[in-house]
């Protein structure tokens, strides 16, 4: 099965670091994993989306989807092209903080993160990005939260390490406040093969 | 070693430590950047030197200075980086430096420049252009072994895919035929005997009285020739009974490969060929591809370049169409509409329907 | 109940300010601060309290032309809490 | 912090109270305010004076710029000024160009320190010595800020960038080039002044020196030439409030602000941080 | 005016200067330098500026800026100094300014480099590649206007023949048909009004949002098109009952034009085909041509390069055969052995009595 | 001239009487003598110091050589030293990479001021600022020399070149840059010096300059440099026999020659001339 | 008629110069004129050469011949590739102050021209090249004395007209040495048509 | 009949010489002076004369390795016309 899960926001949001660490908290967990990320030129301010497909056997999509299963937005600005790749039975995050759009598809699977908030409470409102990876987790169960935790602190640059802690706190507030299994990644989990 | 979720441009860093390079010098451009960084900050941990250099002419020369002394050497940049490096690059192959140069490219618009040589004269390199990160990271490897193996520069032609994909990878020195001895190569040591070497693109020897082209011409085309022969690589797909023919290359073409096998999968006869090589060209299999098909479509991501190597191979045995067309994403850097399965798939479902 | 003068005043494009807290120590008489709330985008801005002289610091420090700045014709006097 | 502050004040509309507006928004000269560049980036307030400046001089209809190519190119569609947009490292040529084919017009290039100290330092050097007669702004922040805060010539020893994670080694990475001064002791440079924008002090001197780099343009009197350090807190690393004392204690240490020619006097920066010295 | 013998370097700056350029810059290289010596003399007496610009990629940007204020301007250089400003070309081209430039080339090996661009991404300049000194005059004129008319960079493929033959030459200025106002060049007039414009390669334009890079494409490729439509120029010569049929293009065609009356006169039906322009290629000419023909030999002065535009236009319709290489003389200005009237004569012989 | 003049002594030979050759036809590690350079060229006889230099520091086995593009190129086939040709301007770069991967080997460039102060000034600067530890000689002729006598940027005012014919005008073609200030001025660079051929003695002087860079390079020191003017009677449109004289008073004047930057002392030009109009 | 000349020397004899005045002269004598001239990489001291096509009628050959119907050499140094497009009857003029070589073909006019020496009385060994010139014109009669002074005062750069003097005496010691008219190049003088 | 000290000598490759003139002022005894004749390349060289003190003067701005430099165990003394 290969989970297509696509993220967006405004550079600066934490898009790029919040799909990496999920994904490699999947490679943690002995899931196949291809993540793209792309932004626009200046750095921050800009658009930003990223790309996450997980799997439990080799990847045979290209790094870039016509749909995916499930998307996580971190602000409306940006979030129109990725509307459109979302089909009927989608799951969609909204950081419900700042996403201030109309939705109006009745065919999706709406779940509202206050993640900005979330982060603002720990005093950290750049990190809403990790409170929303946190939300995800929870919510699909794609992977764990001590997975999770243990693959923010590898990605962490060495000059932004004093920020795990924060981080952290965000992860585990983001997979508190979603209800655990609302939108099941994977059907049963199969014990990854020898091929992981 | 195990699989590793990498990132294209670590893992090529990666490979080329493993090839041996030790050597780096580049400047930083987006999707380029990454590579950079990588080399910075893993080569003199392997014992080498990567040099932030101050503009891409200099990145160039400094990779053409370590060349000249027999080091696996590498540079590489985007577009308008790669644009002020051709000077150097044409006379480079000239001196028969090897040199391993990574184009990550904003799209594919650089078809023409890395495999007829942007710079003035008659040069060529051996382009490579892989389609992921795995593949990405062997041609990494047979870059550095192919450059040494004929003294000619070897391009691999990246893009912001290959760049900034993160996949699990795995990185094995790889094995290859024994080289020839690097005895061109300048360590200082002869100076004084008589013997002293010259790593020269004008073809100046020592003692010559001055410029010997012809000799040297004969020995370039000569090599030119050979690669031509011994260095074609293609991959080709489903091309049986297939009625439509898809060529493209890099990146591109994991999506066409992804689209061919579900139109195939949809009953579809289509079929694809990926030179993998884009010189020396696979003409032939192109041509042997295009015998029995009703139409060769051509998917690449610029305005039209690929297509004139597609209309020489073909030679008029079946209808050409260009299916693909330039990168317009905003950000410029080559993340377009074209790369989605759909937007394929209906083009080529567009040609079939023609067909 | 004590008084405050401010001989100038400021607006501020609050939804347009990236927070970056420049203005704080920028403003002579400290009396801008940052919000509690975020804005739209996400970041807190600056507020303002009694007391601005209108130096115009802070708009010669924001790089995101948040701030406007006025001087009174006559001093404004402002009531606050000691 | 005086406990006024808990009595926040209305921000949203000018004044009820009879006032005078004594500072805008935005300089007239741009399009509009907004702008993708970073939170507490120094960039912005040069845009600001530089704009000022030619407002002052009533310049508006006659200048034209070239952008190089680097974060600040960003405002390439809100500057209302004739626009020329140069490649990385190439806009005093093309300004050089625009001079000799319109003689009458202010020109000036805006350029990052990666632009114009590494890219385009012979394109810089040649155009100062040339005495053309053009006004080239260096936007100093010590690092590539778009593609990722890189380091650059002009990176200080011991800086952290992304290329120089343990800070830059002279052993390894070489020396910063005090461009200002290299540039300011050619003959053909009538005037060249390094201001810095970490503070509200820093921004309005970095405005008097635009202004004198324009008036001596204005006057012909050959190259004029104004650096500027600007904080760049997303390719320095630090939180974004930190750039101002940061640019001041790490970069600015280096390339002390000051005067390095004007009305024919050379001054070095060695001798402006001795000045420093002596006033401290 | 009447007829003078001038140097093709002089001619061709004065007939730059008739066309109304006022602006040059330029750093000498063989056999570039001449012309801009020429530029040097004369531009300064006829109101204009030749800047003696201390590399050539700031020549290049000084051109361009001058282009930008709506001035004619031009540059070039030789070989080296070309490939170093491809990074400009590319660029300048997508910033749609008009500008002449002179490739004074040594031999014709920068053919892929003029024809496709040896910079990054998808652009064409227009290529004029004059055979003797009155039409270097001529095309110059004419580089002026199609630089204007087109809003596209116009290369004149020049080399060590055209720079220093000596000849009786004529310099009128050209009537064209009346030009598009210049409302995009930058003048200064319109800041403060909101209408300020923007010479800018990058598509952004004033107020954008960012990059608008469909809009600009578009534009382009329309342009791209028409030219290819429109500005195809060729000369045949006995080609009714050729057999055999040369191309070549430039100052070695004028040789081959030579070579072939004389054949003619010798008995053997043999014709050529000239590219006037190398872009847009007249590929339907050279098809044409091939119809009938049972060879077609192609001269150049290089390691083969327009061969695959020749093999693009004959699609197969008559066996192709190479008759040129490269130039192989000493001094490494292009001035080789093909270059001799007796060479010819027999290469073109030999597919002769192979047809 | 003392009348002995007519009594012609036969040269074809050595001596029959007992002697001691003191001066040697050419440097052991010049291939041979002839070469295609124009009668009363200068660029020679640097080539022959820096050979001797090279030779005197026993660093025959050691040595690689990095040639720029002009008139000296055409000693790359008889320089007995391992050799690699740069593309114009482009030398110290390649060196750079050369010396990277041999630090143990002695690393030169050769270049002329059209080559290093033109088309590669920024390599240089670079170079030095980056501290690299290669030698970089500069033959300054103040012409273009291959290409026939063109101005470059060290072409001091009122130069007659070929495309300066009336002379170098400032107000036109700008001020010539004093390269040897500029380079020793960077903190990367540990010694430069600016010599001269127009005599016996300065061509003494020059070698003695080279083998102190080239001592520095070999401790370790950092960047080195010696700039020597060079007679190009070609390029300047005078006979030949003319050519030190005018080497002396026109380019002397104005690129002044002495040590720039040795053990740590920074002496510029001004204060160089300064000096000699002291001595005088 | 064409009449081909071909110079060639070591440069900094003044080869090129040397043709361009008589190219000159024959212009302003109406002939229709061609002149192409090569040289090595360095300023002097490598091989030139240089092509002259000078007519009564517009000129079909392109600037490089196969043969020629006169060749000068200044010097036996790069004079071989000379040799080769000598024809029965080709008229050689030979600098014989320098020429060493042995000259073997019997089949072409060989006029010897002490070029140098003449020069050397004249005080100026370089103008060797405008002594061999005037001995050409004298053997030739391709053009007049008074053109070739002409043509020699206009072609020389405001930097060099000091040399004016000299070189007209080498002009016309040159002229003087040649026997006249040994080897015509016209058969017989047509004026100039409408055309020159 | 006079008698001047020779302390050294050179010998002169003509042939090569390329009659720059640049030894002839060099020479601090000015013991070197243009022959009349010229070499086979067409150029004049310098002829000595007695004097000579082995400076190596004229070897050092000889830009084509022309000369040679000895120096006599014992000076050589000529007989030169006054
Ligand atoms: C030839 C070339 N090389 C590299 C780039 C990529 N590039 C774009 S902006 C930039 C850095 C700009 O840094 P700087 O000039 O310091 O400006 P800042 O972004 O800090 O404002 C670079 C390297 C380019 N556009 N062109
Ligand atoms: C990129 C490039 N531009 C131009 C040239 C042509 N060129 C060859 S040598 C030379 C001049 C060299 O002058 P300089 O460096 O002063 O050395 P000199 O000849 O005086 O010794 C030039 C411009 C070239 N080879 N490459
Ligand atoms: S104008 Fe001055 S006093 Fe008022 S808020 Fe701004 S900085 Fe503070
Ligand atoms: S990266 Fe730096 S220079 Fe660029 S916008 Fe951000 S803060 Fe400013
Ligand atoms: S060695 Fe000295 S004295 Fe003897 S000839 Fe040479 S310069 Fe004159
Ligand atoms: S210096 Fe040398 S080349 Fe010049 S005249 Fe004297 S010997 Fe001859």
């Amino acid at each position: 099965m290969e989970r297509e899960i696509m993220f967006t926001g405004i550079g600066g949001q934490g898009v790029q670091l919040g799909a990496q660490i999920l994904g490699l908290a999947a490679t943690r967990e002995d899931r196949h994993v291809m993540l793209f990320g792309t932004y626009g030129g200046s750095m921050r301010g800009g658009n930003t989306d990223s790309t996450l497909v997980v799997a439990d056997a080799p990847i045979s999509s290209p790094p870039i989807v016509s749909t995916t299963w499930a998307a996580v937005s971190m602000h409306h600005q940006y979030w129109e092209p990725m509307r459109r790749k979302l089909t009927a039975g989608s799951v969609v995050f909204l950081n419900s903080t700042l996403f201030e759009e109309e939705f109006d598809r009745t065919d999706l699977q709406v779940i509202e993160v206050p993640a900005t908030e979330l982060a603002t409470e720990i005093g950290t409102p750049l990190a809403g990005s990790m409170a929303m990876v946190g939300a995800v987790a929870a919510a699909t169960s794609i992977v764990g939260i001590d997975s999770l935790v243990q693959a923010m602190e590898e990605s962490l640059p060495g000059y932004r390490k004093q920020h795990a802690a924060d981080n952290e706190k965000a992860l585990r507030a983001g997979f508190e406040f979603a209800e655990t299994d609302v939108a099941p990644a994977w059907t049963q989990r199969e014990d990854s093969n020898g091929d992981g | 070693m195990t699989r590793r979720l990498m990132e294209g441009s670590e893992a090529m860093a990666e490979a080329s430590i493993a090839a041996g390079c030790r050597f780096f010098a580049g400047y930083p451009m987006t999707p380029f950047t990454e590579l950079l960084e990588s080399f910075a900050r893993r080569l003199p941990e392997a014992g080498g030197t990567c040099i932030n250099a101050e503009s891409e002419l200099e990145a160039v020369g400094m990779a053409w200075g370590a060349a000249s002394t027999g080091a696996r050497a590498a540079t590489g940049s985007t577009g308008q980086g790669l644009s002020l490096m051709q000077e150097s690059f044409s006379e480079m192959t000239r001196a028969e430096l090897p040199m391993v140069i990574f184009n990550m490219a904003r799209g594919q618009g650089d078809y023409f420049q890395s495999t007829r040589g942007g710079g003035h004269g008659d040069y060529r390199h051996i382009v490579l252009a892989p389609a992921d990160t795995q593949e990405a990271v062997e041609h990494t490897q047979l870059a550095f072994d192919l450059s040494d193996r004929w003294r000619n520069p070897v391009l691999i032609y990246g893009d912001y895919l290959t760049a900034h994909t993160s996949e699990s990878v795995e990185i094995e020195p790889m094995e290859f035929p024994e080289l020839p001895e690097k005895d061109w190569a300048v360590d200082g040591t002869l100076g004084g005997t008589g013997r002293s070497r010259t790593v020269n693109p004008l073809g100046v020897d020592k003692q010559s009285a001055g410029i010997d082209p012809e000799a040297l011409w004969n020995r370039l085309q000569a090599k030119h020739d050979a690669i031509e022969r011994e260095e074609v690589r293609v991959e080709t797909g489903f091309l049986e009974d297939a009625e439509v023919v898809v060529v493209s290359f890099g990146g591109v073409a994991r999506f066409v490969r992804h689209v061919v096998r579900s139109l195939r999968q949809e009953g579809h006869r289509v079929g694809f060929v990926r030179p993998v090589t884009l010189w020396p060209f696979p003409y032939e299999a192109v041509a042997a591809a295009a015998e029995s098909a009703s139409r060769v479509a051509v998917l690449e991501q610029n305005a039209g370049q690929m297509i004139d190597d597609v209309k020489i191979g073909v030679l008029g045995r079946a209808p050409i169409v260009a299916i693909g067309g330039i990168s317009t994403d905003p950000s410029g850097f080559g993340v377009g509409d074209i790369l989605d399965p759909a937007v394929i798939h209906e083009r080529i479902r567009g040609v079939l329907s023609d067909a | 109940m004590e008084t405050v003068e401010s001989r100038g005043t400021v607006t501020v494009s609050v939804e347009r300010c990236k927070g970056c807290e420049l203005c704080i120590p920028a403003c002579p008489p400290v009396v801008l601060s940052m919000s509690s709330e975020v804005n739209k985008l996400g970041f807190r801005y600056p507020e303002l309290s009694p007391g601005c002289t209108g130096c115009r610091a802070c708009l010669l420090v924001c790089p995101d032309f948040v701030f406007e700045v006025f001087r009174f014709d006559t001093p404004v006097q402002h009531e606050v809490a000691s | 912090m005086p406990d006024s502050i808990s009595n926040t004040l209305r921000t949203d509309v000018p004044p009820a109270e009879p006032s005078k507006k004594v500072g805008a928004l935005k300089p007239e000269l741009l399009l509009k305010e907004n702008h993708h560049l970073c939170p507490g980036c120094g960039e912005p307030l040069v845009v600001r004076m530089m704009l000022e400046a030619l407002e002052s001089l009533a310049a508006q209809q006659r200048t034209i710029g070239v952008l190089g190519i680097g974060c600040y190119t960003a405002f390439g569609s809100t500057l209302d000024v004739d626009l020329v947009q140069a490649l990385h490292g190439r806009a005093p040529s093309l300004a050089t160009g625009v001079k000799r084919m319109r003689p009458e017009a202010m020109v000036f290039t805006l350029q990052g320190d990666g632009d114009m100290v590494n890219e385009g330092l012979q394109e810089i050097i040649h155009t100062a010595a040339r005495g053309e007669s053009v006004t080239c702004i260096l936007l100093n922040n010590g690092v590539f800020g778009e593609t990722g805060g890189h380091m650059t010539a002009t990176t200080v020893l011991g800086q952290r960038t992304k290329n120089s994670l343990d800070g830059r080694d002279a052993a390894y990475h070489g020396y910063p080039i005090l461009i200002g001064d290299l540039l300011a002791q050619l003959q053909g440079t009538a005037y060249a002044a390094r201001g810095s924008v970490h503070s509200a002090a820093g921004v309005a001197s970095t405005g008097r020196m635009l202004k004198r780099a324009f008036e001596s343009q204005a006057r012909g009197e050959g190259f004029s030439f104004v650096e500027v350090l600007t904080m760049c807190p997303t390719g320095w690393f630090i939180p974004t409030a930190k750039g101002p004392e940061y640019l001041n204690e790490v970069m600015g240490e280096v390339h002390v602000t000051g005067e390095l020619k004007a009305d024919g006097v050379l001054t070095t920066t060695e001798q402006l941080r001795e000045r420093g010295a002596a006033k401290d």
